[in-house]
């Protein structure tokens, strides 16, 4: 197959990787991304948003060829899709409220609730390791769980560091809630950092990919998108 | 006029109007302990609205009303829909000693048989449950109809259906009770059943108010008929009299349309 | 009042969300009422195979309900097209969020359709149909010359519920990803952490498309009373 | 399609069940019990007493559930009185009184339209028959109007029951781990959409048939008054005296 | 038997059953143009049956039916009800030339007057609109209705509606017209008008085969009398002959129970 045109499946609710604006445009790191690769790989590209949970669902159902969502290379994962290299890698943290004095031990999560959103590596995480001791509470987007927060609803939120950080903490409702615990970054659960999912056995679109990944980070367009964004290397070492 | 025991029911110039039709124009009617006054009138002269005024289904717009003695206290309405009762308790006490009949049974579907019948007694006479339903099987044993207590009014003749809902007003121990053209929705071979038991009601000394278009049974049953015209009475006085040597022109054309 | 500023500042991605709704609506119902037709006809018609055809699928979509139809069709149904697609070396056929909706929202309203015309149709008197025949009419005439002019004053009532029943079931696209008035409210209730204003703002709308909708019924429903005698 | 995963899940499904059964069984209770009153305030003539309710059923009824669930649980969820309130009310923050809030506030608006309509649909003549025994305004309606209201009802209502099981299934989209929930989680952690939605869709299809039958039953003991007569006469025939 | 031009209606042994019942046991009937044949016979002695078999509304287990000379191309149906049309098209051009008028007018309630009578000429003959409509107009006139072309067929009376679907099978311009106790739904007062039409149609030669209960009809108006007993022609001939002088003792006592 000649791949003139690829679309993307993209997630929407994740600031700062993928968010829209009021006027319904897409805007974020993971879509920065999505179009430098398009361009470097010199092919039309269509961007389709879609729910996390259904995300890998429809692109079996070819409703897309790829997925630019901040989707974290796991072993799991890896026997549904095959994925590309990693194009950023960051920890995962909880949030709690401040002064709530809850640390992450199993003694002190013991009968809270943690908001997590649904089919993460985030939800997979919680569910194994702290499944018995805490309510696992599963959300379609982040923002729906940002709001559950606010309204009191869970005790801890666990996504990525960078996600909350911009996306909840640096915002006005996110003041009063603070970092806690360490950053997890288990390969077994975390995965190798995140990558592009495409289905099995495409692997022209996948080299393809790859290629373009390493192309732009030595082209600078990489450096040039993550500082957009942030003030550190979101590529990991 | 004073007699020893008062009257079972006066009614003493009621009025009623829908809108700008006068309807009642002013009828009048005492009946004693025992009478059988039949109420004959062309269709709209006012015979169904005089009997629902009477036990106040609708409000008259000026008139008396009393029943065995008891004179219904009745005050203007407020929105204006003629005379409504001051007192409601005395108004149902009233009308439980005023048994009604529809034309049209108007059975409650979703009892049975016996169940219409205790019904009342129980719930606004509050006799206890059994002797309740001793009293009303007794009662469908009198209209014939002991056999099918436990049927449901859908799954009777309308012979059947009329004979059931007078023995739900026999069940009150009525002082009188009122017949809105019994038999007019009951097929001819029907009509027989109910005016037999009508009939033993009459022979056993009940007081009636029977609205009908049977002759017959004006003729040979009653104690006194009363032709309405228009609103008003326009002819009263023993059958015999009424039937044989009518005074009114109106009287003559209705009897001769009638017997046609 | 803040609120109220972020409404306006949104309000043309609302707009969107709610012409979205709308041709959901529209080409659902237009998918329904074909379906519809059709599942009465069969359930009707002479042959034992039409009839439990239609009886399996009236049953099936009345036993389930809508938002795991939803989903089942949406990802499921992209899967069986597929399968066939590969089968018949077609190239990909896309079944967006949008085609999923109204074909789902149609096939399960097509049932609900169904029911209503099998009733309209039964209550045409037969004779109607018979003295179109003794003229010599084709079926086809007097299907579309007798009974649907017949049949719409009896199923116009259903049809009309069905209809509202229909506009509020669109909501559930947004589950699965479609840019309608729901999903643009939550998006935009997430982002400005004021939900409960847009969310209103939604129910309010679909407060006005229903009262719109009776509406044009009760005038449709005159219309196909001519003819009638009024009790 | 491979279903050992919901095998091997199955608790979870039951779990997602029981949510499903409790959510469905108390909004129908609340709801039935709070439309009765609502209905015969409905049927009044004076505008004071029937406009509130008139409002209440066309909001409740012009709007999708989706979005009642979400106006209540997003919406009024992120008030500061709800939160503060939900600081000393621990349940306050689950999700399901939401979802039950809501489901009981749509039943309650579409049952108060049907046992309207049945309460409308009383023969007059009965009623008259039942003031001219001297039964008062009040007796009436619990004797005669209501008893037979709620006969009429029983079809129609018997669909909003069916409705409401499927409407519950949009709990799943606030964090409840109804019957849908479950299968959406088992949806995403297999990547089998297609076998979990059709066991879910399964499951609830048993389920709407239980119900059906269940109100084929209570049709046929409280339509007896209803029936063809040879049916009726014939079942007394037979019964032992 | 021969004659120059083709009959206008030959049915040959019509059978038909449902299920057990056999209703129709061959009957078979020839109308030269310009006869009017009345059909009589009790209940269910399959009159209306047989009428319907004519123009195939119900298939018949066995027969041979020919309009004008051409005869229907009959086969066994798939589903094993009967003979069925083996030639849609040509049922058609049959059925478009046998015009029958129903018992209970069946008129199509959602079209006006105008419109039930000029509708199967425009969509069945495909006649020019205009030239329908003209046409229809004046038979409307002749059927005493044309101030009523704009009613529906719901705002007329009996007679009148019935009258309308006799002029719905006139503008077909009809080699046969079967009537199927045109009259019988109709209250007395409007039988009369009904009649009148018809005997009109008579006079001036339309071929009509006509089921109805109205003797003076069959004895001033028929060319040909016909008695139906339990599917068999029990009896048949000119009026004169068969109401003078009747052979069987079926139909005397038919006449009997009639003429009461
Ligand atoms: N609720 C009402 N509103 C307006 N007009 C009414 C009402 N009830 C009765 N009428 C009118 O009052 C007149 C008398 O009616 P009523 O029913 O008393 O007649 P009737 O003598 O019982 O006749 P029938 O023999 O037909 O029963 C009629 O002209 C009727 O149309
Ligand atoms: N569709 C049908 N299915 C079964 N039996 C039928 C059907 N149509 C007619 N019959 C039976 O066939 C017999 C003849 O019916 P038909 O209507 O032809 O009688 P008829 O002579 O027209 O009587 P009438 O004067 O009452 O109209 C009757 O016994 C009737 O019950
Ligand atoms: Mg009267
Ligand atoms: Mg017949």
């Amino acid at each position: 197959k000649d791949w003139k045109k690829v679309r993307i499946g993209v997630e929407g609710a994740y600031p700062p990787f993928s968010e829209v604006t009021p006027d319904g445009k897409l805007i974020g790191f993971d879509i920065d991304i999505a179009n430098a690769l398009c361009d470097q790989m010199k092919v039309e590209c269509e961007l389709v948003t879609q729910d996390w949970d259904g995300i890998i669902p429809s692109l079996q159902a070819r409703k897309y060829d790829a997925i630019i969502a901040s989707m974290s290379i796991t072993p799991e994962r890896k026997e549904k899709v095959d994925f590309t290299n990693k194009y950023y890698q960051t920890p995962a943290k909880f949030v709690r409220k401040q002064g709530s004095g809850i640390e992450i031990t199993k003694e002190s999560l013991k009968g809270k609730a943690v908001g997590v959103q649904r089919a993460t590596i985030h939800d997979n995480f919680v569910t194994e390791v702290y499944g018995e001791a805490v309510e696992v509470k599963r959300y379609g987007t982040q923002d729906e769980a940002y709001l559950d927060m606010v309204a009191g609803r869970i005790d801890l939120l666990l996504a990525d560091s960078i996600a909350l950080e911009d996306g909840f903490l640096k915002t006005d409702s996110g003041k009063d809630y603070e970092f806690v615990g360490p950053d997890f970054t288990d390969p077994k659960y975390f995965g190798d950092g995140a990558g592009i999912a495409l289905r099995k056995n495409e692997d022209e679109l996948r080299e393809m990919f790859n290629a373009a990944i390493d192309a732009i980070r030595a082209n600078g367009t990489y450096k040039s998108i993550q500082d957009k964004y942030f003030d550190f290397n979101v590529y990991g070492s | 006029m004073p007699a020893a025991a008062p009257a079972a029911l006066v009614a003493e110039g009621i009025h009623k109007s829908f809108g700008d039709l006068e309807v009642l124009k002013g009828v009048s009617l005492t009946a004693k302990e025992g009478d059988v006054i039949a109420m004959l009138g062309s269709s709209g002269s006012g015979k169904s609205t005089f009997l629902r005024c009477v036990n106040m289904l609708e409000n008259p717009n000026a008139g008396r009303i009393s029943v065995g003695g008891e004179t219904l206290r009745l005050v203007p309405g407020k929105h204006g829909e003629g005379l409504v009762a001051e007192d409601k308790e005395q108004l149902r006490r009233v009308r439980s000693r005023l048994a009604m009949v529809f034309q049209s049974f108007n059975l409650w579907s979703h009892m049975t048989v016996l169940e219409n019948v205790v019904e009342a007694p129980i719930h606004v006479l509050k006799r206890p449950k059994a002797e309740a339903v001793a009293y009303g099987e007794e009662i469908l044993q009198r209209v014939g109809l002991y056999d099918r207590k436990d049927y449901y009014p859908a799954h009777l003749s309308g012979g059947q259906q009329q004979r059931v809902a007078i023995a739900r007003a026999l069940a009150m121990d009525p002082s009188v009770m009122l017949f809105d053209e019994p038999t007019s929705a009951l097929d001819p071979e029907l009509v027989g059943e109910v005016l037999r038991v009508m009939r033993s009601l009459a022979e056993e000394g009940r007081t009636m108010i029977v609205v009908t278009h049977e002759m017959g049974f004006a003729k040979e049953v009653s104690t006194e008929t009363i032709f309405l015209h228009e609103g008003r009475i326009e002819e009263a006085g023993s059958p015999q009299e009424v039937f044989n040597n009518p005074c009114s022109e109106r009287f003559r054309q209705f009897l001769e349309g009638n017997l046609k | 009042m803040e609120g109220f500023d972020k409404l306006i500042e949104y309000m043309p991605n609302l707009m969107e969300g709610a012409v979205v709704t709308v041709t959901v609506a529209f080409a659902s119902l237009a998918i329904a009422l074909v379906l519809g037709l059709g599942a009465a006809m069969m359930k009707l018609s002479k042959s034992r195979a039409s009839r439990s055809v239609a009886t399996t699928y009236t049953t099936v979509i009345r036993g389930v309900p809508d938002l795991v139809l939803m989903l089942l069709i949406f990802f499921g149904g992209q899967i069986q097209v597929n399968n066939i697609g590969a089968y018949f070396e077609w190239d990909y056929i896309d079944v967006d969020a949008f085609t999923a909706g109204v074909l789902t929202i149609g096939f399960i309203f097509g049932a609900y359709m169904g029911e209503t015309f099998r009733g309209a149709i039964l209550s045409v008197p037969v004779g109607l149909l018979e003295a179109g025949y003794a003229y010599g009419m084709s079926k086809w005439q007097v299907f579309y010359r007798i009974l649907v002019p017949q049949m719409m004053r009896h199923a116009l009532p259903g049809l009309g519920n069905n209809w509202l029943v229909l506009m509020k079931t669109t909501a559930l696209v947004s589950i699965i990803g479609l840019h309608d008035i729901v999903l643009k409210a939550g998006q935009a209730g997430g982002s400005t952490r004021l939900p409960f204003i847009f969310y209103l703002f939604v129910a309010f709308a679909f407060l006005v498309f229903t009262t719109v909708s009776i509406w044009l019924l009760n005038w449709l429903n005159r219309r196909y009373s001519v003819g009638v005698r009024r009790a | 399609m491979d279903f050992t995963p919901i095998f091997e899940n199955y608790s979870l499904y039951l779990e997602g069940f029981w949510t499903t059964a409790k959510l469905v069984s108390w909004a129908l209770a609340i709801g039935l019990c709070l439309a009765v009153p609502l209905a015969i305030m409905r049927t009044s003539r004076n505008p004071l007493i029937n406009g509130p309710v008139w409002a209440f059923t066309y909001f409740f009824r012009g709007t999708p559930l989706l979005i009642q669930m979400f106006l209540l649980y997003y919406g009024l969820g992120q008030q500061q009185f709800m939160i503060e309130l939900s600081q000393s009310y621990e349940f306050l923050k689950d999700a399901y009184w939401y979802a039950l809030a809501a489901f009981t506030l749509n039943t309650a608006a579409y049952t108060t339209e049907i046992i309207r309509g049945a309460i409308e649909g009383t023969p007059y003549g009965e009623i008259e028959a039942a003031r001219a025994c001297g039964m008062s305004k009040a007796m009436t309606l619990r004797r005669v109007t209501l008893p037979s209201a709620f006969r009429r009802a029983l079809p129609a209502y018997s669909n909003e029951v069916i409705f409401m099981l499927h409407g519950s299934a949009i709990a799943s989209v606030i964090t409840i781990v109804d019957l849908l929930g479950a299968a959406r989680i088992v949806a995403s952690r297999y990547y089998n959409p297609f076998e979990a939605f059709i066991a879910v869709g399964f499951f609830y299809f048993c389920i709407t048939f239980a119900l059906i039958g269940g109100f084929k039953w209570l049709e046929n003991r409280w339509f007896a008054h209803l029936r063809p007569r040879e049916q009726v006469a014939d079942k007394k025939r037979h019964q032992p005296a």
